[in-house]
C-alpha cells in the first residue's frame, strides 16, 4: 500500500467528494467550492501518482498543475460573477412583481 | 512561382491559432473599432484556411513541434485531414456568422456593450477551436477545451436575461466537471506511461486496469462536454436562450470540439483496446439521443429551442460511429462522420441565423404565432426550409451523403438495427421542420413587418447553398478528410452484393 | 553538533506547548475578545520559538533573515487583524465578558 | 526514524485534507464554508511542500487560499444577504445523504484498487531526466520555469489567453459594483498597508527574479502583486485616476500581447511556433516573465473586483454611496 502515495488516495477521495457535492448541493457558492475541491483532488492525483519517493518531482506535471490552478481560478472568478449577476436578476424579477402586492 | 512556394512553405495551421488570439486581444483593447478589426480578422482566417487546405492537398499532413522540442517533452501540432477539414469548416461558417453579427450587433446600437464584448469572446472561441483541432497533446487539448468553454459560457450570458445567465452558469459548472474528469484521465495516463503525446501514447500504451480507468474517465468527461443524451440537460437552455449568432456558434462549432477530441482518442490512443462493450453502449446512447431529441423538438413552442433540441438529436448521429467502425468499414465511417459534421455545421448555423432574423422582424420566435408568414418572413421561411434539407438528409445535401455512408457501414458490419434508427431520425426531423413550415405558410393577412437589414438575410442563404451542394461536391472533402487518417479500409459508397 | 539538535528539539517542544495553549484558549474562552487575546499572544510566541529553532539549523545567514522576516510579518499582520476583528465585534455590539 | 515520521505526517495531512473538504461541503453556513476553504487552500500548500513541489506550494498559497479566498468573501457579501439564495432548480433534488454514501465510498475504493494493480505505476521514469539534460540549452536553470516558458511555452501562451478571457467574461456581464464597505478604515490598517505594500512589491520582484534558478516565476510574482493591489483597494485607496480606460485595458492585455508577438516573431523567423532566437536567452525569458507578471497582477485584481469600469466615472471600483448619506 505504501508505494501508492497517500496523497493520490486523498486526491481520489477529494475528487469524488467534490463531484458528489457539486451535484447534490443547492447553493451556487457551495457548487463553486465543490468544483475547486474537485480540481485540487485531480491535481493531487496527478502529482501524487508521479512522485517517486527519494527522487525530485518531475517538473512537467508541476507545470501542468500550475496551469490547472490558474485555469481553475479563472473559472471560479467567472462562476462567481455569473452567480452574483443571477442573484441580482432574480431579485429584480421579484422586486418587479412585488409593487402590486403593496397596492393590492 | 516564388510567391506560390512562399505561400506553400508557411505553416498556415499555426497562423490560424495566433491570428484570432491577436484579434481577440486587439478587439478587447480597442472597443470603439471592434467591428472592422473583427471582420478583417475573419477575412484573414478564411484566407488562411483556404491556403492550409491547398497546402494539405499539395504536401499531405504536416506536423510541427512547438519550439523544436520533440514529442515526449514538447507539444506537437499536427494538421492532418480531420484537422484541416474542421479548420476550413470553422473558418467558412465562422466568416458567415461574423458577417451576420455585423448586422445583428450594430456597434452604435442601443446596446453598445453587447457588440463590444461579442467580438473578443467570439474570436477567443475561434482561436480555441482552431488550436484544438490542430493539437496532438492531451494536456494541450485540455487547455484549448477550457478556452472554448469559458468563451462560450460568456457568449451565452451576453443576452443578459435571468434565464440566459442561469443557463450559462449551469453550462459552466457542467463543463468544469467534464474537464476535470478528462484531466483525471490524462493524469492517470501520464503517471502510467510518462507522456501525453497522442502518437507516442498510441505506440506505447498497453491495455491494463490503469489505462482502462483512464479511458473510462476521459470518455465520461468528453460525453458530458459534448452533451450526449443522458448528459445533455445543459445544452437546450444555453443554445435556446442565447442571441442568434451565439446560438449558431454554439450549435455549429462549439459542440463539435469535445467530439473531435473523443474521435482522436478512440481512433488513435485507444485503438488497440477491445472496446466492443463501450462501442455498443455509445451506439445505444446515440440512438436514444436521436429519438429523444427529435421527439422533444416536436413538442417545443419556441423556434430556437426546437433547433437546440434538434442539435441534441444530431449529436446522436455522431455517436453511431463507434459501434459501426469495423475493420473494413472504418474509412467509410470516418468520412461519414466528418461530412456529417461539416453538413450539420452549415445547416444548423443557417437555421439559427434565420431564426434570429425572423425574431428581429417578427419580434418573437413563438412558432404558433408565425402564421401567414407572407412578406419578408416568407422569404426567411423558404431559407429555413432550405437549411433543414441537410438536417433531414434529403438527397442533394451533405447530410444525405453522410447518412448514406452510415447506412452502408451498418449493413456491411451486419448491425442492421442502426438502419431504422437513422431513418426514423430523418423522419422525425422532417416532422418537426414541416410543423414549423406549416404554420409559416398559412395564408393569413399579416400587417407589414419591419424589414431587417440585408446583411442579415444573405448569410443564411449562402450557408444553405453550401450545405446543399456539399453532397454533389463530396469528393473534395472526402479526399482531404482521408489524408493522414488513422483508419483502414476504403469508402463503401454503394453496397456490392 | 548534538547540542544544536537538542536545543532545536527543546525549542520545538516549547513552541508546541504554546500552540496547544493558544488552541485551548480558542476553544474554552467565552467571547471573541478573549479568544483573540489567546490566539495572537500564544501563537505568535510559538511561531517565534519555531523560527529560532530553525535559525539554529539554518545553513546560511540569509536563510535566517528570511525566517525572521516571516515571523515579523506574522506578528505585524496578526496584531492588526486582531485589532480590526475586535473593532468590528465592538461595532456589532458585542460587549466584553464580565464574570459577575 | 525520520522515514516513519515522514509517513506519519503525510498520512495526517492527507486525512485532514479529506475531512476538511467533507466538513467544508457539508456545513450549512456559507461563511464557515468559505473560511474552511481558505484553511483547505493552506493545507493544500503544505501537501505540495510534502510532495516536493515548491512552485505549486507558492501558487496554491497565494492563489488557492489568498485570491480565491478574497473572491469568495466579496461574493459572500452579495450572495448571502439573507434573501432567498438563488437555487439551481431541476436535477439537484433533496436526496438524503445516507442513501448515497455507499456509492460515494465504492467508486474511490475501486479506482484506488485499479490504479494499484497496474504494473506501470512507479515503473516509468517521468521526463525529469530529459528536462535536466536539456537545461543548459536554454536560459534558465530551474526545471519548472524551463518547462513553463520553453518546453511547453505554447501551453503557457494559451493559459495567459484563458486569464485574459476570464476578465473579458467578467466585464461582459455587468458594470462594476461598489464592493467595499463605507465605514472609515482604522489607522491601524493604514499603518499596516504602509508597511506591507513595499515588502509585498519587493518580495514579488524577488520571486520574479528568483524564478530563473529556483522556485518562483511570473505567476507566483503576479499573484503576490495582485494581493498587494487588493490590499491597496481594501484600504479605501482608489486605483490611480488614469488607471481606467485604454491604459487599464492595455495593462491587462499587455503581457499576453507581448508573448503573442514573440511567438509570431519566432514563427516568421524560424517557421516553428515559439522557437526562441538563440535557444531562449535568459534576458528574453526574464522580460517575458516580467511583462506576464504585471499583466497577471492586474488581471487577478480586476477579476476579484468583478465588473467592467463604467465609462462615466474614472473610479474603479467606485466608492459605495453610504446609505446614511455621509461620504466614507
Amino acid at each position: 500500500m505504501n508505494d501508492l502515495s497517500v496523497y493520490a488516495a486523498a486526491g481520489i477521495l477529494l475528487f469524488f467528494i467534490g463531484l458528489y457535492a457539486l451535484f447534490f448541493r443547492r447553493q451556487l457558492l457551495r457548487k463553486i467550492l465543490a468544483a475547486n475541491v474537485m480540481g485540487s483532488g485531480v491535481f493531487l492525483i496527478f502529482i501524487g501518482l508521479v512522485k517517486q519517493p527519494g527522487q525530485s518531482t518531475d517538473p512537467v506535471p508541476q507545470a501542468m498543475v500550475l496551469t490547472g490552478i490558474i485555469v481553475t481560478l479563472c473559472f471560479t472568478a467567472a462562476a462567481i460573477a455569473l452567480a452574483i449577476r443571477l442573484k441580482e436578476l432574480n431579485e429584480e424579477h421579484h422586486s418587479a412583481t412585488r409593487p402590486e402586492d403593496d397596492f393590492g | 512561382m516564388i510567391l506560390a512556394d512562399f505561400l506553400l512553405a508557411q505553416p498556415w495551421f499555426v497562423w490560424l491559432i495566433l491570428l484570432p488570439l491577436g484579434g481577440a486581444a486587439s478587439t478587447f483593447v480597442l472597443p470603439r473599432r471592434v467591428a472592422p478589426i473583427g471582420f478583417c480578422c475573419a477575412l484573414l482566417i478564411l484566407a488562411g484556411a483556404v491556403f492550409s487546405v491547398c497546402q494539405l492537398t499539395a504536401t499531405g499532413s504536416l506536423t510541427q513541434a512547438a519550439g523544436h522540442w520533440s514529442a515526449p517533452l514538447g507539444i506537437v501540432l499536427r494538421a492532418d485531414g480531420l484537422a484541416v477539414v474542421m479548420l476550413a469548416t470553422t473558418a467558412g461558417v465562422g466568416f458567415i456568422i461574423s458577417c451576420y453579427a455585423l448586422g445583428y450587433f450594430p456597434a452604435r446600437g442601443h446596446e453598445p456593450s453587447r457588440a463590444r464584448y461579442f467580438w473578443p469572446l467570439w474570436l477567443f472561441v475561434w482561436a480555441g477551436c482552431n488550436a484544438l483541432y490542430v493539437s496532438a497533446d492531451l494536456f494541450n487539448l485540455y487547455v484549448t477545451l477550457e478556452i472554448v468553454t469559458l468563451a462560450a459560457v460568456a457568449l451565452t450570458a451576453l443576452e443578459g436575461g435571468a434565464p440566459a445567465v442561469g443557463a450559462a452558469l449551469r453550462y459552466l459548472l457542467t463543463s468544469l466537471v467534464g474537464s476535470l474528469t478528462y484531466l483525471a484521465g490524462v493524469a492517470l495516463l501520464y503517471a502510467g506511461w510518462g507522456t501525453v503525446d497522442l502518437s507516442l501514447l498510441s505506440q506505447v500504451l498497453t491495455e491494463d486496469p490503469l489505462s482502462r480507468t483512464a479511458m473510462a474517465l476521459m470518455i465520461c468527461g468528453l460525453l458530458l462536454k459534448s452533451a450526449l443524451f443522458p448528459l445533455h440537460f445543459w445544452l437546450p437552455p444555453a443554445h435556446g436562450k442565447a442571441p442568434a449568432p451565439v446560438s449558431a456558434i454554439l450549435s455549429a462549432l462549439v459542440v463539435k470540439t469535445a467530439y473531435v477530441v473523443l474521435l482522436r482518442l478512440w481512433f488513435e490512443v485507444f485503438a488497440s483496446f477491445d472496446r466492443a462493450m463501450t462501442a455498443h453502449l455509445l451506439g445505444a446512447l446515440g440512438s436514444a439521443a436521436i429519438i429523444w431529441g427529435s421527439l422533444m423538438a416536436l413538442r417545443q413552442e419556441r423556434l430556437k429551442l426546437l433547433i437546440a433540441y434538434s442539435t441534441v438529436a444530431q449529436i446522436g448521429y455522431l455517436f453511431l460511429v463507434f459501434p459501426l467502425a469495423g475493420a473494413e468499414t472504418a474509412a467509410t465511417v470516418w468520412t461519414a462522420v466528418i461530412l456529417f459534421m461539416v453538413a450539420h455545421a452549415c445547416g444548423k448555423a443557417a437555421m439559427f441565423l434565420v431564426a434570429g432574423t425572423i425574431q428581429q422582424t417578427a419580434g418573437h420566435d413563438r412558432i404558433s404565432q408565425m402564421a401567414g408568414a407572407g412578406g419578408p418572413i416568407g422569404v426567411l421561411a423558404v431559407v429555413f426550409a432550405l437549411a433543414s434539407v441537410t438536417i433531414i438528409g434529403l438527397p442533394p445535401s451533405g447530410g444525405f451523403f453522410a447518412k448514406w455512408l452510415l447506412l452502408n457501414a451498418a449493413l456491411a458490419t451486419g448491425q442492421w438495427w442502426y438502419c431504422p434508427v437513422i431513418l426514423t431520425g430523418s423522419l422525425l426531423a422532417a416532422a418537426y421542420v414541416t410543423r414549423v413550415l406549416s404554420w409559416a405558410f398559412l395564408d393569413v393577412r399579416r400587417n407589414v413587418c419591419p424589414v431587417s437589414s440585408r446583411v442579415m438575410k444573405w448569410p443564411p442563404l449562402a450557408l444553405c447553398l453550401v450545405a446543399l451542394l456539399l453532397g454533389l461536391a463530396a469528393y473534395g472533402p472526402v479526399r482531404v478528410a482521408l489524408t493522414g487518417a488513422p483508419v483502414t479500409g476504403h469508402v463503401l459508397v454503394e453496397q456490392r452484393p | 553538533m548534538f547540542l544544536r539538535d537538542a536545543t532545536t528539539c527543546l525549542l520545538l517542544l516549547a513552541a508546541a506547548s504554546f500552540f496547544l495553549a493558544g488552541l485551548v484558549g480558542l476553544l474554552r474562552f467565552p467571547d471573541v475578545f478573549c479568544r483573540l487575546h489567546a490566539l495572537t499572544k500564544a501563537d505568535n510566541l510559538g511561531l517565534g520559538l519555531v523560527c529560532i529553532a530553525l535559525i539554529i539549523q539554518a545553513d546560511s545567514w540569509h536563510g535566517a533573515v528570511r525566517l525572521l522576516l516571516t515571523w515579523f510579518l506574522v506578528l505585524v499582520s496578526g496584531a492588526t487583524i486582531a485589532h480590526l476583528i475586535a473593532r468590528k465585534a465592538l461595532q456589532q455590539g458585542q460587549t466584553p465578558w464580565r464574570n459577575r | 526514524m525520520t522515514l516513519l515520521f515522514g509517513h506519519l505526517i503525510d498520512l495526517l495531512l492527507a486525512v485532514s485534507l479529506t475531512v476538511l473538504a467533507w466538513r467544508l461541503l457539508a456545513t450549512s453556513d456559507l461563511f464557515k464554508a468559505t473560511v474552511l476553504f481558505i484553511a483547505f487552500g493552506l493545507l493544500m500548500a503544505l501537501a505540495w511542500v510534502r510532495l516536493d513541489a515548491p512552485d505549486l506550494a507558492l501558487a496554491e498559497a497565494v492563489i488557492g487560499a489568498g485570491i480565491t479566498g478574497v473572491l469568495l468573501l466579496t461574493a459572500l457579501r452579495h450572495l448571502d444577504s439573507g434573501a432567498r439564495v438563488a437555487r439551481m432548480s431541476g436535477r439537484s433534488g433533496r436526496r438524503s445523504l445516507r442513501v448515497l454514501l455507499p456509492a460515494l465510498g465504492i467508486m474511490p475504493a475501486l479506482l484506488v484498487l485499479l490504479c494499484l494493480s497496474s504494473p506501470h505505476i512507479r515503473s516509468t521514469a517521468g521526463l525529469t531526466a530529459s528536462v535536466i539534460e536539456r537545461l543548459d540549452q536554454i536560459g534558465t536553470d530551474h526545471p519548472v520555469t524551463a518547462v513553463l516558458l520553453d518546453f511547453r511555452a505554447y501551453d503557457t501562451l494559451l493559459e495567459t489567453a484563458v486569464l485574459l478571457l476570464a476578465v473579458v467574461a467578467v466585464w461582459s456581464l455587468h458594470p462594476v459594483r461598489p464592493i467595499f464597505s463605507p465605514e472609515p478604515i482604522s489607522p491601524a490598517q493604514r499603518g499596516l498597508l504602509r508597511l506591507l505594500l513595499p515588502v509585498l512589491i519587493m518580495t514579488s520582484l524577488y520571486l520574479l527574479w528568483r524564478g530563473s534558478h529556483a522556485p518562483g516565476g511570473a505567476f507566483q510574482a503576479g499573484a503576490l502583486l495582485a494581493a498587494g493591489l487588493l490590499l491597496l483597494l481594501l484600504s479605501e485607496q482608489r486605483l490611480p485616476g488614469r488607471w481606467s480606460g485604454m491604459f487599464l485595458r492595455l495593462l491587462l492585455a499587455g503581457g499576453f500581447m507581448i508573448f503573442l508577438l514573440v511567438a509570431a516573431g519566432a514563427l516568421v523567423g524560424t517557421g516553428t511556433l515559439l522557437d526562441y532566437p538563440g535557444g531562449g536567452a535568459s534576458w528574453l525569458l526574464l522580460s517575458i516573465e516580467a511583462a506576464l507578471s504585471l499583466s497577471i497582477a492586474a488581471l487577478l485584481a480586476t477579476a476579484v473586483i468583478g465588473g467592467r469600469p463604467s465609462d462615466r466615472s474614472t473610479e474603479f471600483p467606485p466608492r459605495r454611496k453610504d446609505p446614511a448619506g455621509e461620504e466614507g
